[in-house]
């Protein structure tokens, strides 16, 4: 399952979506607002997503990481619109035959799609706004 | 030949648009529409980087462009 | 959220035990009944625990977790009793600020786990059954 | 004095009981418990490891036994 929405994120879904008879272990990683960033105070999130491109790039990422480690299943599910604090941003769920590679796999997963998929992240504070990571 | 390119994110700010069109010379590069955007939009020379996907793919400065290609500008990605 | 039950686990209810504003990341991890174990076909599984010391034991790894990681909430629950393919066996869930912590926290408690924690596994197969690890 | 031993996973198979009492003599220590299972089971001897806890606590084997200790044996674990 690979999907961008604007709706709520189904964790159980993603769950569901990655049961395989064949694995013993999913690892799932689920990133959420946080109340604050930098010492400053978050009221709510925005994000903008380039959804083809985005789908494509996540696609690449399942097939990629089913390239290094021996997965079963994946899911990689993100949110965009307006969030509030505690709300989930993203959930990646690997399911593999042993533990350390779903780890591995997961971990990858999360730490590439921050790099390589065209999502932009705007945290509204009290006292002004801004597209993360956009100005050196 | 007239590109329609897409805007998100900070250069949607910058701009104040979520599509710029852009008339180019037949046989234009990425880095040429780059400059263009540079030129027009000289704020957009204070990003940590920006990159042109061309048809949902990261594209090299010296593509050619082509006038059916989907373009779009690619500030510097934050999701997760 | 420590726990060892006879029960299914209900993963819903763990993840909302390490609901944090404070944290951004949530490393979750999904240990189910795979249908083979060294080249041989498992039918089911049973779980054994020694509850007073299991619950001591993996409150323990809670607290030494925190003691190692800026961990803002943590669930760890394991089933016991008769278990079918496809079945949770443990849920690990790792609420922490930042992503890289959550992982490295939830693939100790895990590994850590299945060292020190009074919990056994027999796997029943086609042929015969065996409890896991106990022979050398 | 008399204490009764908790049995769990494969110890239990073996001895067929889920406790066990056994009889020692006053200072007796967690190595004098174990020898005395290893004589009266000699096939315990055959596990990976076994180790005895006392009071949910894993204990040394020089480690003296208390009447009002609770001893489990603790065969190899496999949880997770």
């Amino acid at each position: 399952m690979i999907a961008v929405t604007d709706q709520p994120i189904d964790i159980q879904a993603c769950l569901d979506a990655v049961q395989s008879e064949r694995a013993g272990a999913v690892d799932v990683f689920i990133g959420t607002v946080r109340n604050h960033n930098n010492a400053r105070s978050v009221v709510r999130l925005e994000y903008e997503s380039f959804d083809s491109m985005a789908i494509r790039k996540m696609t690449e990422l399942a097939e990629e990481a089913a390239r290094r480690w021996p997965v079963e299943k994946i899911a990689i599910v993100h949110r965009k619109g307006v969030l509030s604090i505690g709300d989930v941003a993203v959930v990646i769920a690997v399911a593999t035959p042993h533990r350390a590679e779903s780890f591995e796999a997961c971990r990858w997963v999360i730490d590439t799609l921050k790099q390589v998929v065209p999502i932009w992240k705007k945290e509204i504070y009290d006292d002004g706004e801004e597209w993360l990571e956009a100005h050196p | 030949m007239e590109l329609t390119v897409h805007l998100f994110g900070i250069t949607r700010d910058i701009t104040r648009k979520s599509r710029h069109t852009v008339v180019l010379e037949e046989g234009s590069s990425v880095q040429d529409l780059l400059r263009r955007f540079y030129t027009e939009y000289p704020e957009l020379e204070g990003l940590k980087s920006l990159v042109v996907a061309v048809n949902d793919e990261y594209a090299e400065p010296t593509q050619v462009l082509n006038i059916r290609d989907e373009v779009a500008l690619i500030p510097p990605v934050s999701g997760g």
